[in-house]
């Protein structure tokens, strides 16, 4: 019997969800099975995953989109090997009755967006919809501001805000997923140093198909060993907040549709990767003389794992 | 001793006055003293034995255990030159000698003329932009006297302020001080170490003893002759200066 | 600050306290402010009662890297000031540097500070220990230039070290200064250590009161965090209370800030 | 502090500075050292001349608010020590309630700050001035109370008024404590504005060098971050210098910590 | 004057001494002076005449401006009592008395009980614990006088340490002083305002003029009696008391 081999996934945020097939491969015993002995390290949204994953601190952290994009400009050693989320969740929300039919209605309110969020998805609303930045105002991970003003819309996941709008007594709340509206990044990439990719082949495949074992079991099978893990690492969460998320997981799709339907989860392609890329170009938030190939790579992916 | 009628302001009266600080000390204890207006009086007494306690409490900046202070503070304005120079660190000499009026909301040109005069009856016409800092001992002592001789108080409080000055100094301003008291008659209180000082200055010297402070003798130093050299060197004073370092030696042996 | 009769000293601000959650309350009641915006004192008791578990254990988390960091606030910048003190040499060409981990902003080097030390906690502390130690390093510094010079004088003249100067002159001449920088960074190690913890702090188990701020904030449940907002409150006021008292107890007998005038 | 020669002044902390920087390079180059987690001195150079134009900018932003900031501080710190000066019992009362404002985390209240000020701008300001007033109000408290005992019976003497003692002998002898605060809340104000910036964020345009820290940080562009951070150091050295060069002029003819003695 | 032959230590010389401070005031011009090993001298002189700068410069606690000053390092350990008292505000009188021991690692017991007899030698017993604002401006004085005597110091420099004093303490202390300098022959070098002290005290008496500081005479007080109230009364005294005035005088007319 070969020796386990230790793996450390930084998730970079605290335990919910959105990492639920992590937390269920954990539980189910699903990493051992491939030969990993996996801890997942959780993080604050201060932290910066990706100098802890080229640091050598961690083998294996959740980022975006964007942050394989900027490794590859910087030639940062690291890069994205599979895609969990097909959909990026990401939201804009505004209060009911004022009107919104889609997004281009939400130009002009006031707008709740955080830091990371002016360097990545809002620079696309600017360009593509005329959203402007004198309307935003500074989102602090409180939704309090926004509850306060009836007029003003605020960034968001569709796997959270809704449901925290409605625990505020704000029934219905218009959310339109930028996802709908050409913004199309994968989410929950997990990322990898190019070293392991180059050395350690065998080890990052092993991770890879455990997680989409995880992630397949944690929206097909039954999800509570991973929502118990997640509780168990994440002691405020409450079951409606993690039943909702799961079930807008579910329905959305956010997993398991498009590529992935024929691919198996995690799936990538370059023509999705290139168009994101020329969104991101379009938007001016990326210089065009990137060599996006240094971003990804797709050979852990696309193999129907999980699927019949 | 028998009223003065020159005065229209208060007698201060100390009646059984007692102080014990905090730390359990009793620096005085049932002292009696009348001070009439217009007077002038020095207190002799030995190191220790309550005589700066006595003007603090004269001056109201202390309370006193027991007994009763009057007629301090109706008197009008007090001068009191500390037993220490007490000048503010960040002022010039003019600056500190000047503080008094400028209190009073004097005016700064006549406050600025009066500190100087004040600053050159104490000699010191070349300091006026010294630091406290860039002075000797006896030059601040000098301002913190000048200080309080420009304020024209009512009732003036002087705490050794020539202990630190040389005897020719000394003598000068020691007329210095008969004559403008003489000019402006308020009461003068002088605690001094120097039996003579006590004797050429005052009309009564009022002799204390020490553990508790206490009044153990009050002398009143009475001369046809008018103070100055000629009082200096007669043979009236001679006497009265050896009854009054008899009274101290009395009173230290108590 | 001299003595004031205990009653003043507590009744005083615990009367104003009483007196600002009553129209506090009352305000929230009248308007009928949504908790979510701002919950009345009511409403915080209550989740304070009712979260007590996870909020102490929070609380006792914050204290830990608090206590720690104000010990090594203490010392370090009490010995900095010292080194600094020994030498002018030393003193300007270091202080620019101690300057410049004050302002280093730790929100920005935290995520590198967790990379190049090891421990999570060791960071949080160093982290909180660059909020804290500024203000005692600068205090002690100017405090020890300030004794005497009559003193320093006779100190030299007696043939006293370098050392003994330091430790009966310079420390007792500087321990003003020193005791107001300590409580100064008495609640400088607590925001420290929330910062820390905010940036730089892991969330889940084992996590303090900031991340419980956080927490409750991102769950809507603005009572809890208002709650534990109130234990920060309540663990500064008990710091300055305690730092106020042993400043007073060591400058009491001398010392003009401190000391009761005779009447 | 005393004199030094400008030579010694400036020319011992830039060469240890030199020095740092050569031996920072040389241990980066020989260990190999990625740039994404430690980049060395030339690097850094590069990034800070290359993006001279963006960082300037946000240097702009910060240092506004660092100003606004500061004089707030020194302003409302030395404004409430007065006024806690002239009643024990208002001192008493608020002191707890200047504590809580200290240690408040700036995180946790930026949102309802954010609700109650409707300019970002001012909430940020808010922020910074919370995280700079304290040390200026401590220490002027303290300052105020401790003049001398003497002095003070000579102006009580004097019939001098409340408002005559604050400001001819309370003022002056809190002068080496009031300095000393603002020269603790010059480096605070700066830190406060980048933490304030980094929790209650940046609305777009016009944003501070803390949000080109997170930027950066985020794109990898770690020697971009540290010419950031760079700039914020130098920017709290030259504020400690000059509120030095102020204290060294104000109590430069009279008190202890600041005279040269006379040899 | 001739060498002493009681002495082994050197001769303390200041020669051309001037002091000019950093405002520009010249408090000490040209100056020389020789103290025998042994000798007790005085210094004598108008306020602001440059004695106490003197003292400072003896004891190598500033540097004179021009000239040289030779022999006091040398000597051994130097006593001062300063013109103020100069004590630590957070020590007890019984602390800071015993601070010159205690910096010198004598042992607590014995620096405990030397500070002790030296608190009883100034009549101040029964205040070992109070601290200094806890004392008349005299006691402090004292203390700081029996913080200077505990030393054993091969050279003392007093500055007016009696100046605070009432007379009687003040006799028994020049007696007590007289006693200790002849029984362990320091050289001492005393500032004072009272020509009588200086006389009674001292060998020799340095006259100082001021602005600048300079020596303007320079007595030898020869006389056959022992020092003691024999003295204090013999017609020798008187003359030579009127001799130091008058070279007073002198000086301050320069
Ligand atoms: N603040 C104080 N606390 C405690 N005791 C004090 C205080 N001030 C003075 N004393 C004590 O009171 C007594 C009298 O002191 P006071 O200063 O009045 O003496 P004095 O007659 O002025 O002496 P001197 O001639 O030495 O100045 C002394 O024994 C002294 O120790
Ligand atoms: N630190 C200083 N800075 C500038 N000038 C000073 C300083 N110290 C003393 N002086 C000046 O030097 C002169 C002599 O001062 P010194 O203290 O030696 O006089 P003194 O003879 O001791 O007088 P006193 O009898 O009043 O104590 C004075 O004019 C004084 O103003
Ligand atoms: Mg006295
Ligand atoms: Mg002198």
């Amino acid at each position: 019997d070969d020796e386990l081999q230790d793996a450390t996934l930084y998730i970079g945020w605290r335990a919910e969800a959105e990492f639920g097939g992590f937390f269920q491969a954990l539980a189910t015993g699903l990493y051992e099975k491939h030969g990993l002995n996996v801890e997942i390290q959780l993080g604050n949204p201060q932290s910066n995953p990706a100098q802890q994953l080229i640091a050598g601190k961690v083998d294996f952290t959740v980022g975006s989109s964007g942050t394989a994009l900027n490794a590859a400009r910087e030639g940062a050693p690291i890069a994205a090997v599979a895609a969990m989320f097909q959909k990026d969740p990401r939201i804009m929300v505004g209060h009911p009755g004022q009107g919104y039919e889609s997004l281009e209605d939400m130009v002009g309110h006031t707008a709740y967006v955080g830091a990371l969020g002016m360097a990545t998805f809002w620079p696309f609303l600017r360009e593509e919809f005329g959203f402007s930045d004198e309307n935003v105002k500074p989102y602090t991970f409180s939704i309090v501001p926004f509850v306060a003003d009836e007029t003003a819309i605020q960034q968001g996941y569709a796997t959270n805000e809704p449901h925290a709008l409605h625990m505020a007594g704000i029934e219905n709340p218009v959310a339109f997923l930028l996802h709908d509206y050409g913004y199309r990044p994968y989410a929950v990439n997990v990322m990898a140093r190019q070293d392991d990719i180059a050395n350690r082949p065998d080890f990052v495949q092993s991770f890879i198909d455990a997680s989409i074992e995880g992630w397949q079991d944690y929206l097909h099978g039954d999800a509570s060993p991973g929502n118990a893990l997640i509780k168990e690492r994440n002691p405020d969460m409450e079951d409606d907040v993690l039943e909702f998320a799961l079930e807008t997981i579910r329905q959305g799709g956010f997993v398991d549709a498009e590529d992935a339907a024929e691919l198996g989860i995690g799936a990538m392609t370059d023509e999705r990767w290139r168009e994101f890329y020329d969104t991101m170009v379009s938007a001016g938030a990326l210089p065009g003389d990137i060599d996006i190939s240094k971003a990804y790579t797709l050979q852990f992916v696309n193999n129907r794992v999980g699927l019949q | 001793m028998s009223e003065t009628t020159t005065a229209v302001e208060a007698t201060v009266r100390l009646r059984g006055i007692s102080k014990t600080f905090s730390n359990g000390t009793t620096a005085v204890s049932k002292l009696n003293l009348d001070l009439e207006p217009g007077s002038f009086v020095s207190l002799l007494g030995p190191s220790g034995c309550g005589k700066s306690t006595v003007l603090r409490m004269i001056a109201g900046l202390i309370d006193p255990s027991e007994g009763e202070v009057t007629g301090s503070r109706e008197a009008g304005r007090i001068g009191f030159v500390f037993q220490e120079p007490t000048l503010m660190p960040w002022g010039s000499a003019l600056a500190n000698i000047r503080l008094p009026l400028d209190l009073a909301g004097v005016k700064p040109a006549e406050a600025n003329a009066r500190a100087r005069d004040a600053l050159a009856q104490v000699g010191l016409e070349g300091f006026a932009d010294a630091y406290p800092r860039e002075l000797s001992g006896g030059m601040r002592m000098r301002v913190s006297l000048a200080r309080a001789l420009t304020t024209e108080p009512d009732i003036l409080l002087l705490d050794e302020p020539f202990a630190a000055l040389d005897e020719i100094t000394r003598f000068k301003l020691n007329n210095d001080l008969l004559a403008l008291w003489q000019a402006k008659r308020f009461t003068a209180v002088f605690v001094t170490h120097s039996v003579f000082e006590s004797v050429y200055l005052s009309q009564r010297v009022v002799v204390m003893a020490a553990r508790p402070g206490r009044v153990s003798d009050d002398l009143a130093i009475e001369t046809d002759l008018a103070r100055g050299e000629e009082f200096r060197t007669s043979a009236d004073y001679a006497q009265l200066c050896r009854r009054a370092s008899e009274a101290l030696e009395r009173a230290m042996a108590s | 600050m001299n003595k004031t009769s205990p009653l003043r000293r507590f009744g005083l601000p615990i009367g104003l306290g009483i007196l600002t959650l009553i129209v506090w309350e009352g305000c929230v009641q009248a308007l009928n402010v949504s908790p979510f915006l701002l919950p009345g004192p009511v409403a915080i008791y209550h989740a304070l009662v009712d979260d007590w578990g996870l909020l102490s254990e929070a609380l006792l988390v914050t204290l830990q890297i608090t206590g720690l960091a104000f010990v090594c606030a203490v010392l370090g910048g009490g010995l900095i000031a010292v080194l600094f003190s020994l030498s002018r040499s030393v003193e300007t060409t270091l202080f620019p540097y101690a300057v410049i981990m004050q302002v280093t902003p730790v929100v920005a080097i935290a995520p590198l500070l967790i990379i190049w030390i090891d421990n999570v906690r060791l960071a949080l502390l160093a982290c909180a220990w660059l909020v804290a130690f500024f203000p005692i390093l600068s205090n002690t510094t100017v405090g020890l230039n300030s004794s005497d010079h009559n003193l320093r004088d006779m100190f030299r003249l007696y043939g006293a070290t370098t050392r003994q100067t330091l430790f009966r002159l310079r420390m007792p001449s500087a321990m003003p200064y020193f005791l107001t920088g300590v409580r100064i960074s008495g609640g400088l190690s607590l925001t420290g250590a929330v910062v820390a913890e905010f940036v730089a702090g892991t969330s889940g188990q084992g996590s303090g009161l900031a991340y419980r701020i956080l927490e409750a904030s991102y769950q809507l449940q603005t009572p809890r965090m208002f709650a534990a907002l109130l234990l920060i409150s309540l663990t500064g006021v008990l710091i300055f209370l305690a730092t106020s008292f042993i400043s007073q107890r060591i400058l009491g007998r001398w010392h003009e800030s401190a000391m009761e005038r005779e009447k």
